[in-house]
């Protein structure tokens, strides 16, 4: 028997997980167990993303995506869950539609993502490489945050001289400063405009409905 | 009741908003509610944690005292009294021993006079520490209610050696009371007092000046004295309203009577003041008048004041002569006439009426409960209140279903 | 399946599962006739295009290593992660208000915008 | 106040509405006609002198004698009375009043007799109300919300009545 | 131990009885250590109640009593109402369950005994705590209860609520370490009591008062245990739960309430350092030989395992002593009082970072005996290239892919924050300190 390679045991694990409640989601009409089906899948995408060795991505998959999103959005379930839009059923025409273009899209995709050789994993001469590569824990939270930040450290690997460094950092590497302080002014802007949305009027003005 | 959806919860001024319309849901809270005290069943009518609509459906304890009152001999209802309010069942005895005492007019000693006044504030003393404890647990604190239900079973254990019971004493009946004191139990109920006092002052520290006590209960439940009496509430949550009556210094001579001579003052908050005879804790800026923590305050209050009573009463026990009662035969016949007397029982004014037609069974008993009409105010204090505040509110009331439903 | 488990996987295996994601996020999207499940196929079609930029940004999946998007694919993830968060927040505003004033979260009856 | 110049006063005020009093009784009372009880409830409640704001309890007792052959030699009619009493919190004084009904409207027999609500005047009648419409059967009129309250919603007859006789059953529990 | 087995069996055989044998004694730490806190919380609870408690089940002290007691809800009916969602109201106790146990795979139990050593082990454990809320969620709505759906909503507000003033606590001590990585946080407080974060400066100190309130919170504790309220929910979200399922509730939550007493254990006590170095003094180090470490960690993690029951004790004090907060005096709570001061603080602390390095005490930093103490040098810019060649080789060399083993630990935490550990580059003329965390380790 060959040896079990790790990575892809969970990897299959990870991925069968996450895809069999996506397609558990398109496939219940309950829309508590849609969410929970949700939950499920997120939260093995995101044991993808800690296999694939980006951790912080992974642990803020965990925290943001299913830990703040997904409650957020029970919460609009459970808000609006009112017996009859518990199960709405969804209509023939649309299923038609979504299936075609689905099936579509994933061949498309299939297709792509198989057609490029180099994509299909490291070579027979990269493996123990590869090994080596996973084995060793990963360190993505300094350097996010530090391209966050606007100091791309992976940028740096060409050369230890003082005068290159200096060079790429006055070369205008702004990292991601920039896209983080517009994301941080969107995250405000969203924050009020939710909180305005979702206030109402005054109580007479609806109820006298 | 409001059948139509909302309607007492549109025109509520107190709440001009919301957030989300969700639609209104009827909650059934209790008869196996653990924070009902009893088998209460209020029906909550709520939009999220607003309760807009709180409609309490008593009955689950109904035994008709009345109709066997009207079978029995008047000696022979006292157990049923018992059952009454079952916390306070010599207050309960007392009630109606008095009121049958009206309608024969009969004197009884002296001795047998503070007897019962030792008797009923020690009793009074008993369920004030319940009312105490089962407050803090409806506000989600253990603790104190054991503390209180063990200071409790020490004056259970001074009414078993009284009259052998524990809870339906049946032990002050007409013309007095059943026995006397029995040896050393005087030195007991001193030592007891003296154990009780400094102990009152740890409940202070556990609810009522807590910060989150006083966020829980304060400025919550707020009545006025014109609904309070409005509403026909008596007792501390009348006098936690600022209502200045006490019967035991206001009420007929048939029952003040039992009190002369005592010093006491009546409970009630005067110009931001209660009456000081101890060291209290401070009321609460938050605290308005009428509010849950002044009707559990009152209740503190009372029992200290209880304590003191019962110490004036046991020195004149001492000094009292004559005997513990006077013999009224089982089948003596009544008197014709009707009697009504109230008695400031812990819980509120507790009121007995007699309708006698000259023969040894009453023609009518009627038994006028005080919870009974405080309860009845629940539906005014829960509107708009939180889901929270209902156990709070109900819960400040004292309620005992035993009396409520008869 | 042995002969499989003993083999390393690549980036086209993520983008496999990327790819059934984002498609069960279209029909989730196309189907779906409350207002939530539609919100719920957009999550799963962000989160598709995610796997896909992390199975980018680790070069130990792919035969050309230098190729790698590196940390840029690790910092898009984080910022569509973000901005699902914002959008999710937006739009469940939306769908609450939408409630609000009709009393369904049907997709199918929000037609009020028609001209 | 003594009480005869208090009795004297409310007959001032309503000539016909008192038909008597007893000020010897242990608690001395006042008797109204039905029609008069609501505007003397008022009159007690809101007369700056009086104020009795409270009302304690209401009662009904039933005057009826079911030996037949104590009935021949009972000094009534079959009447029910029913007994308010009033307190006064600033005096602290207390008042009965007393109202006689017939048996039965109209003297059929299962027809409750009718009587005004002082649920307007006390909040608290408004249990005390339903108390006795279910345990002695009066008809409150003008009662915002007249329903059974201790007994069950569907329980048959009014126990308090002396000619009351308990159900057989009740949903299968055996009553007798 | 992979490498111990991989003498007598295939290498991937050996990792996955490896990987077995580790899930197996973490599954023991949420199991008993429940099944201990309820003995604990009976026996506390007791004692402030003026009471015995347990006393015979087992002979002294009743110890055996958790076991009855687990027995009682085995044999237990699982009641299901009519009405719930079975798959869901089933489910549901799992997911909590699980989401309390997975945060044990990143909390280390000593220096470097982690069962997979993560670089984000921080937010991971934040993340997946954060999880448990599902399953209180989900059972509340699929118990068909009005009861159960009050607490589910009221457990989500709180816990969602809550999630940013924890978030904010926590960040104050990794702001400290400049890394959040549990062990390397736990190894910069090493030596003596002075140098545990709490006593870092005035601003931890505060903060972590706000860390315990805010943990207490998020496990559902009084007096923030609105989703269980007895008082006023009947049960809260378990209301409908009996036997089994319900007790896994209960596991969950004394889980959480280790995971949360355990991560401020180390994030400002110190971790598995005592408050003198004891290990150090008697020569239970890994220079000493590998039995040697191996004591020394050993008393390490005792040291962790007391400080986290000892939080967890004063988690059961509180229950027993305090009413319980409203839903809205809850929320104020967080927003008004946890939230500003938790940002405050973190401000207070950076401040007092940059200004004060090398801490304001000579202590601070100062080896002590044969203590690797924290320099408290600026970081340069030659410190931010990623690990050398040399680093990856040394960690990858002995080591599988589980670095939790001893031997492999330090150089594979010289990896996980390689851009302080390459610090013998000369440094560069451009200094980034600013940017950067003042503080690296150098080992």
């Amino acid at each position: 028997m060959d040896a079990i390679n790790w990575h892809t045991f969970f990897f299959l694990l990870f991925s069968l997980v996450a895809c069999a409640f996506a397609i558990a989601v398109v496939l219940s009409s309950n829309i508590v167990r849609m969410a929970f089906y949700l939950i499920l899948s997120l939260a093995a995408t995101s044991g993808l993303f800690f296999l694939a060795g980006a951790d912080f991505v992974g642990a803020m998959q965990l925290m943001i995506y299913v830990g703040g999103t997904l409650v957020l959005l029970i919460f609009g379930v459970m808000l609006t869950n009112q017996g009859p839009y518990t199960m709405l059923k969804s209509r023939g025409d649309s299923w038609l539609l979504g299936v075609v273009a689905g099936v579509g899209l994933l061949a498309l995709l299939t297709y792509t993502a198989l057609g490029v050789r180099d994509w299909m994993g490291p070579t027979e001469e990269q493996l123990a490489e590869t090994q080596l590569a996973f084995a060793q824990p990963s360190a993505t939270a300094t350097p996010i945050g530090n391209a966050l930040l606007g100091i791309r450290v992976d940028k740096l690997n060409g050369g230890n001289e003082p005068d290159a460094q200096q060079q790429v950092l006055q070369g205008g590497m702004s990292g991601y400063l920039l896209p983080f302080e517009i994301v941080s002014v969107h995250l405000l802007v969203v924050l009020i405009g939710a909180a305005h949305l979702a206030r109402t009027k005054k109580r007479s003005d609806t109820r006298s409905t | 009741m409001a059948t139509q959806t909302g309607t007492a919860f549109a025109d509520d001024p107190r709440i001009i908003e919301y957030d989300v319309r969700t639609d209104e849901m009827l909650i059934n809270m209790g008869p196996q509610h653990p924070s009902t005290h009893g088998v209460l069943r209020l029906v909550l009518r709520t939009d999220g944690e607003i309760v807009s609509e709180a409609v309490p459906h008593i009955g689950y304890l109904h035994r008709c005292a009345e109709k066997i009152g009207e079978n029995l001999a008047p000696r022979q209802f006292v157990p049923y009294t018992d059952r009454m309010d079952y916390l306070a069942g010599m207050n309960m005895n007392l009630g109606w021993a008095l009121a049958v005492e009206k309608l024969m007019n009969l004197e009884i000693p002296e001795k047998a006079k503070h007897l019962r006044v030792i008797i009923a504030e020690m009793n009074r003393i008993a369920s004030h520490l319940v009312g105490m404890g089962t407050y803090g647990l409806d506000l989600g604190s253990f603790s104190p209610f054991l503390y209180a239900f063990r200071e409790r079973e020490k004056i259970l254990d001074l009414f078993e050696e009284a009259c052998g019971a524990r809870l339906t004493y049946s032990y002050l009946t007409v013309g007095g009371a059943t026995h006397d004191l029995p040896a050393t139990w005087l030195e007991k109920c001193e030592a007891f007092l003296d154990q009780l006092l400094p102990v009152i002052t740890e409940y202070h520290t556990l609810l009522t000046t807590n910060a989150i006590f006083v966020r829980r209960a304060a400025n919550i439940g707020v009545m006025s004295a014109a609904t309070a009496i409005d509403f026909g509430c008596t007792g501390p949550v009348l006098r936690g309203s600022g209502v200045d009556q006490d019967l035991r210094r206001d009420g007929e001579q048939w029952y003040t009577e039992m009190y002369d001579g005592y010093a006491f003052e009546v409970i009630v908050e005067k110009d931001g003041h209660y009456p000081k005879d101890h060291e209290y804790p401070a009321i609460p800026k938050t605290a308005v008048l009428g509010d849950c923590w002044h009707r559990f305050y009152v209740r503190m209050l009372e029992v200290i004041q209880s304590i003191d009573l019962v110490r004036q009463a046991i020195d004149r026990y001492r000094t009292a002569t004559g005997s513990h009662c006077v013999p009224v035969k089982l089948n003596q016949k009544l008197p014709k006439g009707e009697a009504y007397l109230e008695t400031e029982c812990p819980k509120g004014q507790m009121g007995f009426f007699i309708v006698s037609r000259g023969e040894a069974i009453p023609w009518r008993v009627r038994a006028r409960s005080s919870c009974f009409s405080n309860l009845s105010v629940t539906h005014e204090l829960c509107r708009g209140c939180l889901l929270a505040d209902v156990p709070a509110i109900v819960g400040s009331l004292d309620i005992v279903m035993g009396e409520i439903d008869r | 399946m042995m002969q499989f488990l003993a083999q390393p996987v690549g980036a086209a295996h993520y983008l496999l599962v990327g790819a059934v994601l984002f498609v069960c996020g279209v029909i989730c999207m196309t189907t779906k006739r409350n207002a939530l499940g539609v919100l719920m196929g957009i999550e799963l079609v962000l989160n598709g295009a995610n796997v896909n930029f992390i199975a980018f940004s680790q070069p130990a999946l792919r035969a050309d290593r230098g190729l790698a998007l590196g940390l840029d694919g690790q910092v898009v993830a984080i910022f569509v992660i973000v901005l699902a968060a914002a959008e999710a927040a937006v739009a469940l505003a939306i769908v609450l208000n939408f409630y609000n004033n009709h009393g369904t979260v049907d997709v199918d009856e929000a037609d009020e915008l028609k001209g | 106040m003594s009480g005869q110049a208090f009795v004297d006063q409310l007959k001032k005020a309503f000539a016909d509405g008192v038909v008597g009093a007893n000020l010897e009784a242990l608690d001395p009372w006042v008797e109204v006609t039905p029609e008069a009880l609501i505007d003397v409830c008022r009159y007690l409640k809101n007369d700056a002198k009086l104020r009795f704001d409270m009302l304690n309890c209401i009662t009904v007792v039933d005057y009826l004698e079911t030996d037949p052959k104590k009935a021949a030699k009972a000094e009534f009619e079959p009447h029910l009375e029913v007994v308010y009493h009033l307190w006064s919190v600033p005096n602290k004084v207390s008042l009965v009043l007393k109202v006689k009904l017939p048996r039965w409207q109209n003297d059929e027999e299962g027809q409750l007799p009718e009587l005004a609500s002082v649920a307007g005047v006390w909040r608290t009648a408004d249990w005390h109300e339903r108390e006795v419409y279910d345990l002695s059967g009066v008809n409150f009129v003008g009662h915002p919300n007249l329903r059974r309250i201790l007994c069950p919603e569907d329980w048959v007859g009014h126990p308090l009545r002396k000619d009351y006789e308990m159900p057989l059953e009740y949903h299968g529990i055996r009553g007798r | 131990m992979a490498e111990f087995f991989s003498t007598y069996l295939p290498s991937w055989l050996a990792q996955l009885v490896t990987g077995l044998i580790q899930c197996v004694i973490l599954l023991h730490v949420p199991l008993v250590g429940a099944m201990f806190f309820v003995w604990v919380e009976r026996k506390a609870a007791a004692r402030i109640q003026d009471r015995l408690g347990p006393t015979r089940v087992g002979g002294m002290f009743g110890w055996l009593q958790l076991l009855a007691d687990g027995l009682k809800l085995l044999t237990k009916e699982d009641l299901r109402p009519q009405e719930a969602d079975a798959m869901l109201f089933r489910l549901a106790p799992y997911v909590g369950f699980c989401a309390s146990f997975t945060v044990f795979l990143a909390l280390p139990f000593s220096d470097g005994w982690v069962v997979q050593w993560l670089d984000v082990g921080v937010f991971f454990i934040l993340a997946v705590l954060g999880l448990e809320v599902f399953g209180v969620i989900l059972a509340g709505w699929a118990s068909a209860s009005k009861w159960s759906l009050f607490g589910a909503m009221r457990e989500a507000a709180q816990v969602v609520s809550y999630e940013v003033p924890l978030g904010m606590c926590v960040v104050v001590p990794v702001m400290i370490a400049g890394t959040m990585d549990l062990v390397a946080i736990g190894r910069m407080q090493e030596g003596l009591f002075t140098n545990w974060f709490i006593f870092h400066d005035p601003f931890t100190f505060v903060i972590f008062f706000v860390y315990f309130t805010c943990g207490i919170a998020s496990v559902n504790r009084a007096p923030f245990d609105l989703a269980e309220a007895e008082s006023e929910l009947v049960a809260g979200f378990h209301t409908e739960y009996s036997g089994f399922r319900w007790l896994i509730f209960y596991m969950a939550e004394y889980g959480s309430m280790f995971i949360v007493s355990g991560l401020a254990a180390i994030l400002f006590f110190g971790g598995w350092n005592g408050p003198i170095p004891l290990a150090d003094l008697l020569g239970l180090t890994d220079a000493n030989g590998e039995l040697a470490g191996y004591l020394g960690r050993f008393l390490g993690m005792l040291n962790f395992v007391f400080k986290s029951v000892l939080g967890v004790t004063v988690m059961i004090w509180v229950r027993w002593t305090v009413p319980r907060l409203r839903i809205d005096q809850v929320m104020t709570m967080c927003l008004k009082y946890c939230t500003p001061i938790a940002a405050v603080m973190f401000l207070g602390a950076t401040l007092w970072t940059y200004t004060f390095p090398g801490g304001v005490t000579g202590l601070r930093g100062t080896p002590y005996g044969t203590v690797r103490g924290v320099s408290a040098q600026r970081v340069e810019l030659s410190d931010l290239t990623p690990a050398t060649e040399d680093a990856e080789g040394a960690a990858g060399e002995g080591s599988d892919n589980k670095p939790a083993e001893e031997h492999a630990g330090d150089v594979a935490a010289a990896a996980a924050d390689g851009e302080a550990a390459a610090a013998s580059t000369p440094s560069g003329p451009l200094s980034i300190a600013t940017f950067a965390s003042s503080r690296a380790r150098s080992r």
